[in-house]
């Protein structure tokens, strides 16, 4: 079977051309077609997973060899695929989660007319993030890197019946470009320094290499991880990416896609291991992202962006993770499988949400939905548990660990990056409690219009299958420390190190902080009234229609600073992130239009700038060259 | 004096030869053939058999190369594995453009003029529309331009190149005023076309001059050795071998040489601006690699500051301002001039790796050329009466094209993708080769601004792809765009479209073709 | 070694004539000063031991070249006057400032170097320049046949007109004037036989009747004509005879 | 005298070529001005040709005539062209094509 790991890619891709080509003949059944290629990919991957469970853990990285890709000259490249269990993990994730997303989307797509040409982006996108994991080059790497950042870009702007969501598909695109570029210059770095960009070679050179190199190649990758996977200062595309149907944000913008930089920083270890600084970096930039997702998470009314910045903040636990080293690695992968279940779940269950109230996404129009919607609420509930880190959900196997390994270390470090963690807990504990209660619990807020029922079978299968691996994969994968032993062989092994307090110390804090954040959520939002309209920026008439003294501690712990927070990150990342791509974007065309004004028309001109330039390149030529 | 017949070796010149014959023979044709289909038919078929078997010999010649190459006739010209490589690459642009010269709207018209001697929009015109008239010479003329640019990749003499630059500009000045439609600016075009080029020619040969002045001689080898052995004519050499680079660099459309592109490309008829965009630029750069390997390798030290400072300007100011353009065609020109910056990345510090990357690069620049223009000779305005005019290029007519013809906008979104330098797709490869020459000769300075520029670039490829897909057909413009049917178009758009991804997913036999290329037989390189 | 007086007189006429290209105002005042710019290159060619070639330079340039120039200056109105005012902003500054630098330097590198001079000059006679033109440079003339060629077929596309309407026939040119209400034959000359052979009196049809357009239009607008006042009385009153009077 | 003087003086013919394509807006005469900076190339071939004691600068310069002159049937065929349709040679004119 690992021999035949290529058709994870061929089968959905070539299903994606049949679906493209096919025509509107295809129509009434194109999309099965598209269920069965991902459903093909799953199956090939899950017998190749078999076969790798049955092999000695030492000897299970293979590496398959396709064709002769780049030949000769001074780069000698071969397209070739790695599988070993990191690529695996990535590849049971993304065919899993994908299939079931895949189905739901039969019934949810129902009433599109270009159903099948979702489908065939679907396909698309499945085939370039399986080539994503699969590849055992940087170069291969990178074009599955941009296939997935094309797939997201088409699905992204697929209604495209709406202007702002042309708009949304082009800013995901430009901000995906930035961080492209680290990607190219990283892999430039390579090339120059050690004449390869296999990672067998690029791992082998490393060993040698400085640590000045290392660093910059690793903050280059930084720049790529931190582009595709939403983190600070490139996540400002994420939250208008939700634009696109809703299981595309489940899958790539929750589950898949937006992990690829997470998995490009485990796969980058070696480098890694030879540049601290640029571990720092990374560990830095995700605590700082966990913490600057949760608090926009805090502030947004859409339940698809407020879900769009939770997946910031998770992931920003990943990066954190996969910031500390060897430490980490395990426990970023680890958290990364349980968040695609349990946050996947939830986008689907947002999705059944907006299907069952007239894909109506402002939370305070919701509310009370636990009656018309059992098994939605059911399986959100679910996943809500486990994002939370109760135990014994999911989340709690992944997340606690992440916590813990991050008070690891010495000096201030680990009281930093294991202090936001810790909070970052709270916080989510409060924006994910305030996302459920406002729209299962509480008075219904509905329009006249909206009569909220439950979704089909097609939809709710999906999400039940989710809801049950957000309940027990964590405590399956963790039982006997399995995953991490599984990882084993890519990552490293990490040796035990005590955290600067002691273990059962930080999980009570945890727990604590948790029980807070969502008893704090249930008095506002639960309990209490929430206002159909968000309150005005005025701190006073908000701590006014809050009933100002009532919650001394809401507003104490975490209104005050929270919205001021709030409201100043989310302003500075619509200012200063959007400011900054429109200005660059204003100051290149305004530069193009002057520059197009010496192209005048006159051929006498044309002839003089030749001349002129001729002049130029001729001094200096000959003057700079004696 | 006693005259010696001159041995010359004419097997190696058997693709040259094919192709100048059968233009010299259309023209026969032209003068015999009275009825103007039977003669655009015997046109089109003769140009076709001669490209395709100059082609097939060209390969032959490849296959059954006896050493490293043959020097014609005392360094006259150089038959090597890098000008068969090239002859094959301008052979097949030729065919590609020779069938885009023959395609037809369903009306039954062509690109070209019918009477280019008539004043645009005269009662002649009129009447020699309705009469059928056809400007067959354009064949033969396309026949003159492959012959010429064949033989500008292989000359190995300065004057030789001069003649051969003006043997393949000549025909390409008149083919560019022939538009059928807009003539005041197809006139316009070749109007500033020619002035520029007999002025930049001019430069080109005032250098030579120099040239021969310090070496002696016009032969690349000699002027190889006179620079590393004259002494007291650095001056002379530098100032001629600059003024003959300006030269080519005009014909690559490098800034600021490049003034001519977008005027040329906008006024030029469609199939004539996807064949010189495709073809001269190869031609170009073939004639400059050549020259610069085999002539001034050793003066790199001070020609580096040309190649840099040409880079950079092209690479910019291409971006730059095809970023505001709102006409396709112009668009694709200041790309084309943006992508003369990236051709000339690969010189940096003169790599061996740029004999075998250049000639994928534009392979690949070339055959996504050839089919957005093919693509953009299929949409067409559309009067109020349903009449079909000409070609749409205001970019705001290709909005929602996507879903009017999905086959057309998919593929001219591969071709866009592939001038962005996207993965799978042949650009990716051709500028990753590029890059990578440059980087290996340490170059990673202007590497990395080719890199910023190339993804700034993209912006405006993607607009337009936004456009195709993400954007509706405005109100009331629904019935404003025709999409054509042309077989012929369709056909090239078809080649180049699996061309362009094939390249882009197994470039191995290619790019190994081309390894073989990279070996120059008088390579003062080595 | 080169005459001086020589080359100074060649200077004078090379250059003084070129710098008409940028400021006379009649084309065809250019078109000559530089036909006498070739005739000075020429002599420069005859005295640099390349008499064949000046030749050519004589026979090409100012017999064909400069010939069709002028032809062409012609065919488009040869007294076209330009006016020098520069409608480019900067334009004649810069580009003289240009011109002018690029000379300078051009100059200042020829200046710079020493080639040496062969002591054995050779003449190019038309026997030398033969033998080397068919045997070294023999593909070049081959290639040279091409461009000709092209030369030709390009000029014929872009300037020659074709016959588009079929030649007519005088006789059916003829059909066509009298279908269209023309005279038969000639258009009546004005004056009548023995009375008058002036030209402002129309002349007269058979029956009697003053023709108006036998008078030239000219007069009818100066209100020259007599329009046959006489005879208009005469076949209104047919009892008063014209010799009555 | 040496002969390089006569290089000299085909840089400054070249130069006075040049500047007649900037400045001046008749077509024809620009045209010229092309034609002069051929010519000058020329001059300046022959005058290294008499140098180096060979005639192979006086082929050059006998093939850049037949160019110069094939060139100049193109150029003028097109400049009629242009002529016909819209009854001016001035360069200045036709500058539709532009930004």
């Amino acid at each position: 079977m690992l021999d035949l790991t290529w058709l994870l890619i061929a089968v959905p891709l070539a299903s994606a051309a049949f679906l493209l080509l096919a025509g509107r003949r295809a129509d009434a059944w194109g999309h099965w077609v598209g269920v069965a290629a991902s459903g093909t990919a799953f199956l090939v991957g899950l017998g190749a997973l078999i076969q790798m469970l049955g092999e000695d853990a030492h000897h299970r990285e293979h590496a398959v060899h396709l064709f002769s890709w780049i030949p000769g000259g001074a780069l000698d490249l071969d397209a070739g695929l790695l599988v070993d269990p990191l690529s695996m993990t990535f590849v049971m994730l993304v065919t899993f989660v994908g299939t079931l997303i895949h189905v739901y989307s039969v019934a949810y797509m129902e009433h599109d007319p270009d159903r099948r040409r979702f489908f065939a982006y679907l396909n698309l996108f499945v085939a370039a993030m399986l080539l994503l994991v699969l590849a055992d080059s940087y170069l291969l790497l990178f074009v599955g890197w941009e296939g997935v950042g094309l797939a997201s870009y088409l699905l992204i702007g697929f209604w495209n019946h709406k202007p702002e969501y042309a708009t949304a598909a082009n800013k995901a695109f430009i901000v995906n470009r930035v961080g492209d570029m680290g990607l190219i210059i990283a892999m430039g770095l390579m090339f120059t320094y050690f004449g390869a960009l296999d990672f067998e070679g690029v791992f082998a050179a490393a060993d040698g290499a400085s640590t000045a190199q290392l660093t910059a190649i690793g903050l280059m990758l930084l720049v790529a991880a931190c582009g595709k996977s939403a983190q600070f200062p490139l996540q400002s595309w994420l939250g208008d990416a939700m634009a696109g149907p809703t299981p595309v944000s489940a899958l790539i913008h929750a589950a898949t896609m937006v992990t690829a930089g997470v998995y490009l920083i485990v796969r980058s270890a070696p480098i890694y291991a030879g540049a601290p600084a640029a571990q720092t970096t990374v560990a830095a930039i995700g605590a700082f992202t966990l913490i600057l997702g949760a608090v926009i998470g805090m502030a947004k009314d859409d339940i698809k962006k407020a879900l769009a910045a939770s997946t910031m903040s998770q992931i920003g636990y990943m990066m954190l993770a996969a910031g500390l080293g060897p430490v980490g690695y395990a426990f970023a992968i680890f958290h990364l499988v349980t968040h695609g279940f349990f946050k996947a779940g939830m986008f689907l269950g947002a999705g059944s949400v907006m299907h069952g109230m007239n894909d109506q996404v402002d939370m305070r129009r919701f509310g009370a939905l636990r009656t018309a919607m059992v098994t939605t609420w059911v399986t959100f509930g679910l996943g809500w548990l486990a994002i939370l880190g109760v135990p014994p959900f999911s989340g709690f196997w992944s997340k606690d660990k992440i916590i813990e390994a991050a008070f690891v270390g010495e000096g201030a470090q680990p009281w930093i990056l294991g202090g936001a963690a810790l909070i970052g807990a709270g916080l989510t504990a409060f924006y994910m409690s305030r996302l459920f209660f406002m729209t299962f619990h509480g008075k219904a807020r509905w329009t006249d219009d909206q009569h909220p029922h439950e979704s089909p079978a097609l939809m709710t299968v999906p999400m039940i299958i989710l809801a049950v691996g957000s309940a027990f994969l964590g405590l399956f994968l963790a039982l006997g420390d399995r995953f991490a032993t599984w990882l084993e062989p890519v990552t490293g092994h990490a040796e035990h190190h005590e955290p600067v307090l002691p273990i059962p110390v930080i999980m009570i804090a945890t727990l604590l902080l948790v029980a807070l954040g969502v008893w704090v959520a249930w008095r506002k939002y639960g309990a209490a009234d929430v206002p159909e309209t968000a309150p005005a920026a005025s701190l006073a008439t908000i701590a006014a229609r809050n009933d100002m003294f009532q919650d001394s501690v809401n507003r104490g712990v975490f209104e005050r600073p929270g919205t001021h927070l709030t409201r100043t990150l989310v302003y500075a990342d619509a200012a200063l992130v959007d400011g900054a791509v429109d200005k660059t974007a204003g100051g290149w065309a305004r530069t193009g239009e002057s520059v197009r004004k010496t192209q005048n028309g006159q051929v006498r001109s044309y002839a003089l700038t030749m001349l002129v330039g001729l002049v130029i390149v001729i001094l200096v030529v000959v003057q700079g060259g004696l | 004096m006693t005259f010696t017949t001159p041995e010359i070796a004419w097997a190696p010149l058997a693709p040259l030869m094919i192709v100048l014959g059968a233009a010299a023979a259309a023209i026969l044709v032209e003068s015999f053939v009275r009825a103007p289909e039977r003669r655009r038919a015997v046109q089109l078929l003769l140009s076709l058999v001669a490209l395709l078997a100059a082609a097939g010999t060209a390969v032959v010649q490849w296959a059954t190369l006896d050493g490293a190459g043959t020097v014609v006739l005392a360094d006259m010209v150089t038959v090597d594995r890098q000008a068969l490589a090239w002859q094959v690459l301008i052979l097949v642009f030729g065919v590609l453009g020779t069938l885009l010269f023959a395609s037809r709207t369903r009306a039954g018209e062509e690109a070209f003029t019918p009477l280019g001697s008539v004043a645009p929009g005269s009662t002649e015109e009129t009447l020699a529309r309705r009469k059928g008239f056809q400007v067959t010479e354009v064949f033969p003329l396309a026949l003159f331009a492959v012959g010429g640019m064949m033989l500008f990749t292989a000359v190995t003499d300065l004057i030789f190149l001069f003649v051969a630059l003006e043997v393949f500009s000549l025909p390409l000045y008149i083919l560019v005023a022939l538009a059928r439609r807009r003539r005041f600016l197809s006139h316009e075009g070749a109007l500033k076309y020619f002035l520029l080029g007999a002025f930049s020619s001019a430069i080109l040969l005032f250098g030579a001059a120099f040239l021969y002045g310090a070496t002696g001689t016009t032969a690349y080898a000699g002027i190889s050795a006179g620079i590393a052995t004259a002494a007291g004519v650095d001056p002379l050499i530098l100032a001629g071998a600059v003024m003959v680079i300006v030269g080519l660099l005009f014909k690559i459309g490098a800034v600021p040489f490049h003034s001519w592109t977008p005027d040329a490309y906008q006024g030029a008829p469609t199939p004539v601006t996807a064949f010189m965009g495709a073809a001269t630029k190869a031609a170009a750069t073939a004639a400059l690699l050549r020259v610069v390997y085999e002539a001034f390798y050793g003066l790199e030290w001070e020609l580096s500051w040309l190649i840099w400072i040409v880079a950079i300007a092209s690479m910019l100011l291409g971006t730059v301002v095809a970023l505001v353009q709102t006409d396709l065609k112009r668009m694709l020109a200041y790309s084309s001039v943006a992508h003369a910056g990236f051709i000339l990345v690969a010189f940096a510090g003169f790599p061996d790796g740029a004999l075998s990357a250049l000639p994928f690069y534009l392979a690949s620049y070339g055959l996504a050329t050839m089919g957005a223009f093919a693509v953009i000779s299929q949409v067409r305005e559309k009067a109020e009466d349903g009449a079909v005019l000409g070609e749409a290029t205001r970019l705001g007519q290709w909005a929602g094209l996507g879903r009017r013809s999905p086959l057309l906008a998919g593929a001219m979104a591969l071709f866009l993708l592939s001038f962005a330098g996207i993965p799978l797709t042949a650009g990716f490869i051709g500028k990753f080769v590029a890059f990578a020459a440059a980087v290996s000769e340490g170059a990673w300075p202007l590497v990395l601004i080719a890199v910023i520029a190339s993804a700034a670039a993209a912006f405006f490829y993607v607009r337009l792809i936004v456009l195709m897909f993400l954007t509706d057909v405005p109100e009331g413009q629904e019935d404003a765009v025709e999409i054509e049917f042309s077989p012929y178009a369709r056909i090239v758009v078809l080649v180049t479209a699996a061309l362009v991804i094939l390249l882009g997913i197994v470039p191995g036999p290619v790019l190994s073709a081309f390894e073989n290329a990279g070996v120059l037989l008088l390579g003062a390189a080595g | 070694m080169v005459n001086p007086v020589l080359f100074w007189i060649i200077a004078a006429i090379t250059v003084i004539p070129a710098f008409s290209l940028l400021f006379a105002r009649k084309a065809v005042h250019v078109a000559m000063s530089i036909v006498l710019v070739m005739v000075g290159l020429a002599a420069a060619y005859i005295t640099l031991g390349a008499p064949f070639l000046g030749m050519v330079q004589i026979v090409v340039y100012t017999g064909a070249v400069m010939m069709l120039f002028l032809f062409v200056l012609m065919l488009v109105g040869v007294d076209q006057r330009e006016d020098l005012k520069e409608t480019i902003k900067g334009q004649r500054w810069i580009g003289l400032f240009t011109a002018a630098g690029l000379g300078a330097f051009l100059v200042s590198v020829v200046g710079r170097v020493t080639v040496a001079v062969s002591d054995t000059p050779v003449q190019g006679d038309p026997d030398v320049v033969a033998v080397l033109l068919f045997e070294k440079y023999v593909l070049v003339i081959e290639v040279l046949g091409f461009l000709l060629i092209t030369a030709a077929v390009g000029a014929l596309v872009l300037t020659h007109t074709p016959r588009l309407k079929p030649r007519r026939t005088q006789l059916e040119v003829q059909r066509d004037r009298v279908l269209a209400g023309a005279d038969p034959v000639n258009k009546p000359m004005p004056g009548v036989y023995a009375r008058h052979n002036a030209l402002d009196v129309p002349a007269l049809d058979p029956e009697g009747q003053p023709i108006d357009h036998s008078v030239s239009r000219v007069l009818k607008i100066r209100n020259q004509t007599q329009e046959g006042v006489e005879f208009r009385a005469a076949l209104e009153d047919p009892s008063r005879k014209e010799g009555d009077r | 005298m040496d002969p390089i003087n006569f290089v000299i003086l085909a840089s400054i013919l070249f130069a006075i070529g040049a500047a007649a394509v900037l400045l001046r807006r008749n077509a024809i005469i620009a045209f010229m001005g092309v034609e002069l900076m051929l010519n000058a190339a020329n001059l300046a071939l022959v005058a290294f040709s008499r140098m180096h004691g060979e005639i192979d600068g006086q082929i050059m310069a006998f093939f850049v005539l037949v160019v110069a002159a094939a060139e100049v049937v193109v150029g003028l065929a097109i400049i009629i062209a242009v002529f016909r349709a819209r009854q001016t040679i001035s360069l200045d004119e036709p500058a539709e094509l532009k930004g």
